[in-house]
């Protein structure tokens, strides 16, 4: 099994969400987070003065794939991701050696 | 009215009220409208501490230090409120026989004289009691900003209390207790001297023996919650009314019209530093907007009794102007980390009202008219001794105080309390736990 | 008192008014009870607004917008203020001449007569004049609720100040300031027409003018911060015994009947919204009883000073129940996205209040009484007419006003900065940073 | 003033206001500065509940509860003032007839004789039902916190109300409406037994009734947000002079004395919650300030028209030390889940300050002085049993409504629902979005 | 060295951090994130109308231990978590090759 | 290439994202977390009762790297974030096995 993990722009996480339903996947994990990378911050002024905030808010989202529905899982993330413009985020792939649900105590792909 | 019956009421006023409670009896009644006003002020100045003041401060520093901005407001409105009734009133308000040009007397400690029936020109002397004790106890919340984030609980309240004994009392005595500023016939209607001054200077002064907060300039330090330094400004806003509209102690034109100058100023100075934003960067932010609303009314505060409208709105433009400027000055180029801006907005609003309170007092700029025989020069000239001796008396009565308060405390906080926050380390707490 | 002999004295009180300026001297002093009341009155109004309402509708736009609405709220009460003093208390309360049925005139630009003893009736004219501009403040602050989280700032402010002048100075000066519908003898204590239709229409006509918000109706858009709206809920509460209370323009029974009207049908309307929830979802939310608060507070306005405690359940009962309809009807079948339902709730309650204030003044329903020789028939015709007028004017004149404002500045952001926010791409400003 | 004259004068006026609708008529004309400082006191009062309360109490929940508490403030507000105008004001505060020594009559159901002319005393009859009215809507919505984050929304709209029916009305009628107590010469001036005992000592017997939130006192239940709680602090601070001052019914020297000492006791309260920390935990919490305050505020309440400014300080310190150590004894030593402590804060507070009343009022301790023939002892025993009674008759009263709730809609929510929070389950919202 | 990653529904931190106590292992980082799954979201009510919010608040707790403390650690925390109830979330097991301390360099289980 | 996770002192974010930067390392993410672990949580007061919160604020970074880069990253890490007092966190190495650049698509070492 898989996880795959992307940071994506706060306002992509419906489409990506649909997205995955889409293939057939309806468990993940959201997490809010920061962002620094190339796409530039932006400045806020305070009391005249300007400064540059560069973290910019993101969305992280994990999910736990089977083995070979992970390039479904990439492609769906990165279609309804993508808008051209710099910080679209990344996709971040690697190995999961065990899942369990607790619940069932499944373990395996059953338990996604 | 012109203005020489105007004044000599007010003196008369002042006389009777540092004797009525020695003269007045119940066969004389306070009127019922007057002291409903000054009751609903007293409400509305406290109301501009707490919550006001307390959340356009609290907003403005970052998250871990939230409750501390809090806590200093409503211990210092505490402690504050004790003090003017144990002695600050009767220093201030009393008379203090062959010193009385500098200081009160003692006569009225505890609010000995203060009763039922006692009289403060038309309105119970009880209400005129709590009605200037709001002013006491915002004027060194004010100063709070200057330290932020940064200085010992313990430090604050031993400084507050010291900074009323030795410079609210006396500066408010020498304006409007009879003291020697009056006596010269200084304009200040409402506390742009005694208030906004005394803060202003005393913060700049607090702001440089305590040093730079850790991280400045270098590092932004963003408002944790705008929301609530804009909840803040209103409350500010609205409670600005009793503050300058009840110095009229009385409710009628004059209170009316001290209002209606205090909104103008107030909507002007936040007008300007609106478009000097939207010149500057192409965007008009809302801590901006309530900046300029605090310089409008700090600076029509002396003036508010005494303008017109006109006077209003060129009050509110200088206002917003200087302080902008100023507050750049400080932040930018020299880098003085007074945290929230109280000298850039208070003392420098409290400077340019008290001044130009001397020139548009006048009837030709639609005033309410100079004293007899006195000249705008010479009204002018009147202001700026004030205006200059508040500052030196402040300036070094602040300075030696917070040598003292070093000495006896440590004012600062060590560097790992300032990282962790004033709220865990001075009061164990959290502000949020969303 | 006869309902003739109070809208004889009302319109004497009106004349009077009008003319002080010209005719007061010293010698008639203001009452200081009327005049503290309507100080008092004027703070809670402005209070509405600063920040009442602000927090009202602040709390109910996402995160990435509070400040922009804050900021909003904030810039039109400075515009407004300025145009008011500059132009419109002239434009509304002074003599317009052979134009008087349609606009006063520019005898009181600038407040130019109003002096420290003008009175106007039993208080200075300078608070009636703060006191009526705290109306002109927020009515066009309830607008932008329509609007929110889309429109540029700059559009904002263009909108806001065009609408005074071509909306609100004339309407009020028909209603309030003796113009054509004060000749007809309408009945709008306190703003059903001038506040509440003309707010809730514009809102109408605005939000259907410049299109839904992206990803509207398909993406629920939950209010970012609940107990911000219920905080300045209890404010608008509480500043509506000032906006309905202060009508009375004195410290009477007349006040305290307003007041207490008020008080029932807010809380009529609360309880009703409340029920409604209750019956159709099982669970009543804390926005849906504020919300009915609003409708009931909005629907008693105009009939405040005229009718009694059973009429003011009748009216927050009606104003509650049609208010919740017409929401459901707006933002679930016809997807219009008034996003903060301005036209739901103050335009059905201003015409719903309007209307009924013309059935329940008669003595017949516990009410003050028609004026003499007036039917129940022939009021509501009257005020029907004002309905419609009101309606008509105000919907054509922001059509027309948005039409322009676009030409200038195109009103709506750009696809990313409403992703973005308005708070970062308005104001350069966030507004947490917890 | 001697204290025979002022209380037959209260005396007198309670009986005026009682026969007022029946006998006055337009010749006499309220007094315009009473009338409009019972009316900003009005809203000061409700003020305090709505946004006050709200906020000071929501603050120290869980972020899932927070709307609960806002809404069930809010509610209460609603149908308080509809029960109050329909029914309780007439069971307060008309005449009993035969039963007027337990409770009023019928005469005055939805206020049938309050017209815009009937006065009460110098203020219209209308603003003193309103006056009254916002300490019925406070009182039911402090016993809340009692049970806070675990009662059913339905539980606590029917508890409410059926608590003003069998507790607040005969109560208030006892004590201020003509009935035994006032017979007595209980001294109680603005609602230490009314108000604060009864709301405290109902809250016990619900805490006791409900039962603990899951996980007390295991786990800690750190407030969710403080910095809402001190905002409403602020707020209930300022409300309480309405509270207190408007409880003369006069804008004199009396409201002023009141407001004095009120404002003198929340003070010391906070001050000596403040020390107390220090000296036991090396820091003050904010929270304890603002405890301490509402300590201060609650015991001054009945004593605020009777005593002076050192008393105020004695029952200041004696309320802040014993609401300190009652509530760690609740909390920390018998585990009872008052979950705001509305008891050791409200009810603790009362009793102190109904018997410190007796005591103070003496003019031996700068009171007002006993009435006529009344000595100390005397007093002080007439103010226990005002206690006991009201202990007694609000617990058992209390019991048995909760029982008879919990048969018709069983009280607390479900073990999953409390997980959940009482936003989503009871009321479909969340607090935050952000 | 293997990192335990386990969502987990909010209220049931404290016994699950307690289950972990009780077996030796005290640290761990915590992350409030939200999640999508088979449990249904819950209804809102707008001014009368209703949506389904259908991501619901979870807590995920990370855990790096030693291979040898891996079924032990799940065991720990399923036990805990379980509520028997639909949404009680998933433990997720991936490799760790290195840790540091970075307060003393320690490294591998040492730093643990 | 490598994901290196890293729990540290919030004040020391600054200095960790300038200590990458001089380094060449422009990409990161960031979360905020709360940690258990030997620092000791500090104490609160609530209404005079004392307990103790024992979960710390702590901000998580996450960069994927390229394999040959591991090294000096945790170096960089470890060196701006030392305060040499207990707390002061720790970091995670593990293993990516594809990165994705949602914009362009570009994949491995070139979408970092
Ligand atoms: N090396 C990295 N490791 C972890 N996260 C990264 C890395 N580089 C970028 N990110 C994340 O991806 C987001 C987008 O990256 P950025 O360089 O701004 O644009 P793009 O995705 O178009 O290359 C960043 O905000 C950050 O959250
Ligand atoms: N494939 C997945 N990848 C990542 N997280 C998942 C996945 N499936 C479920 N989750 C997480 O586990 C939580 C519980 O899952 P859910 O399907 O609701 O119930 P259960 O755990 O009982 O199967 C979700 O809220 C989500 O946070
Ligand atoms: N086994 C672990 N798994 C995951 N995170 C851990 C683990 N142990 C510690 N942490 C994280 O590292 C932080 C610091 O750990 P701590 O034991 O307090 O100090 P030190 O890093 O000096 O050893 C903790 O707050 C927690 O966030």
């Amino acid at each position: 099994m898989k996880l795959v993990s992307a940071v994506i722009k706060p306002f992509k996480l419906d489409e990506v969400r649909e997205g995955l339903n889409n293939i057939g996947i309806h468990g993940m994990t959201v997490t809010e987070v920061k962002g620094f990378g190339r796409q530039r911050g932006h400045t806020e002024i305070y009391r005249g003065a300007e400064y540059v905030v560069d973290f910019l808010p993101k969305i992280k989202i994990e999910v736990g794939v089977a083995e070979d529905r992970v390039d479904d899982v990439v492609d769906a993330i990165r279609n309804a991701a993508d808008s051209g413009k710099i910080g679209d985020g990344k996709i971040f792939v690697s190995s999961l050696e065990q899942v369990v649900r607790i619940r069932t105590g499944e373990t395996g792909t059953e338990a996604l | 009215m012109s203005f020489f019956t105007s004044v000599t009421s007010r003196l008369w006023l002042l006389a009777f009220c540092l004797v009525a409670p020695l003269s007045a009896n119940a066969s004389e009644a306070a009127d019922s409208g007057d002291t409903a006003w000054i009751m609903t002020s007293t409400a509305l100045v406290l109301f501009m501490t707490l919550p006001g003041l307390a959340l356009f401060y609290g907003g403005l520093v970052r998250v871990r230090n939230v409750l501390s901005v809090l806590m200093q407001c409503f211990a210092i409105a505490c402690v504050a409120s004790l003090l003017w009734v144990v002695v600050g009133y009767s220093l201030a308000f009393s008379d203090g026989g062959e010193f009385n040009r500098w200081i009160g007397g003692s006569s009225n400690f505890f609010l000995r004289n203060v009763t039922r029936d006692s009289l403060s020109g038309a309105i119970p002397e009880s209400v005129f009691v709590m009605f200037q004790m709001t002013f006491a106890v915002i004027t060194p919340a004010l100063i709070i900003g200057a330290f932020a984030e940064r200085m010992r609980f313990s430090a604050v309240l031993l400084f507050s209390a010291g900074w009323l004994m030795l410079v609210y009392f006396p500066v408010c005595h020498w304006v409007w207790g009879g003291g020697w500023l009056a006596d010269l016939g200084v304009l200040d209607f409402a506390g742009g001297t005694v208030v906004h001054i005394t803060a202003g200077v005393s913060a700049l002064v607090a702001a440089l023996m305590i040093g730079r907060r850790k991280g400045f300039p270098e590092r932004p330090m963003p408002p944790h919650n705008l929301t609530m330094t804009v909840t803040g400004a209103g409350m500010l806003w609205i409670g600005w009314f009793g503050f300058n509209g009840g110095s009229a102690l009385a409710a009628n034109g004059d209170a009316g019209m001290a209002i209606l100058v205090t909104h103008v100023s107030a909507a002007t100075g936040a007008l300007t530093w609106i478009v000097i934003e939207w010149l500057r960067h192409g965007r008009a932010s809302a801590l901006g907007a309530v900046t300029g609303m605090v310089a409008g009314l700090g600076s029509i505060t002396p003036a508010s009794g005494y303008v017109g409208v006109a006077a209003a709105m060129a009050i509110g433009l200088t206002a917003g102007v200087l302080c902008y400027w100023i507050t750049m000055y400080m932040k930018n180029v020299i880098h003085v980390d007074d945290a929230l801006d109280v000298f850039s907005v208070h003392g420098v609003g409290g400077i340019v009202g008290t001044l130009l309170a001397g020139l548009f007092v006048a009837t030709a700029y639609g005033g309410l008219g100079l004293a007899d025989g006195m000249t705008i020069a010479g009204q002018l000239k009147v202001q700026l001794i004030a205006v200059v001796a508040t500052i030196i008396w402040s300036g070094v009565g602040s300075f030696l105080l917070l040598k003292l308060v070093d000495m006896l405390v440590t004012q600062r906080v060590d560097e790992e309390s300032e990282v962790q926050g004033l709220d865990l380390t001075q009061h164990e707490e959290t502000g949020y736990n969303l």
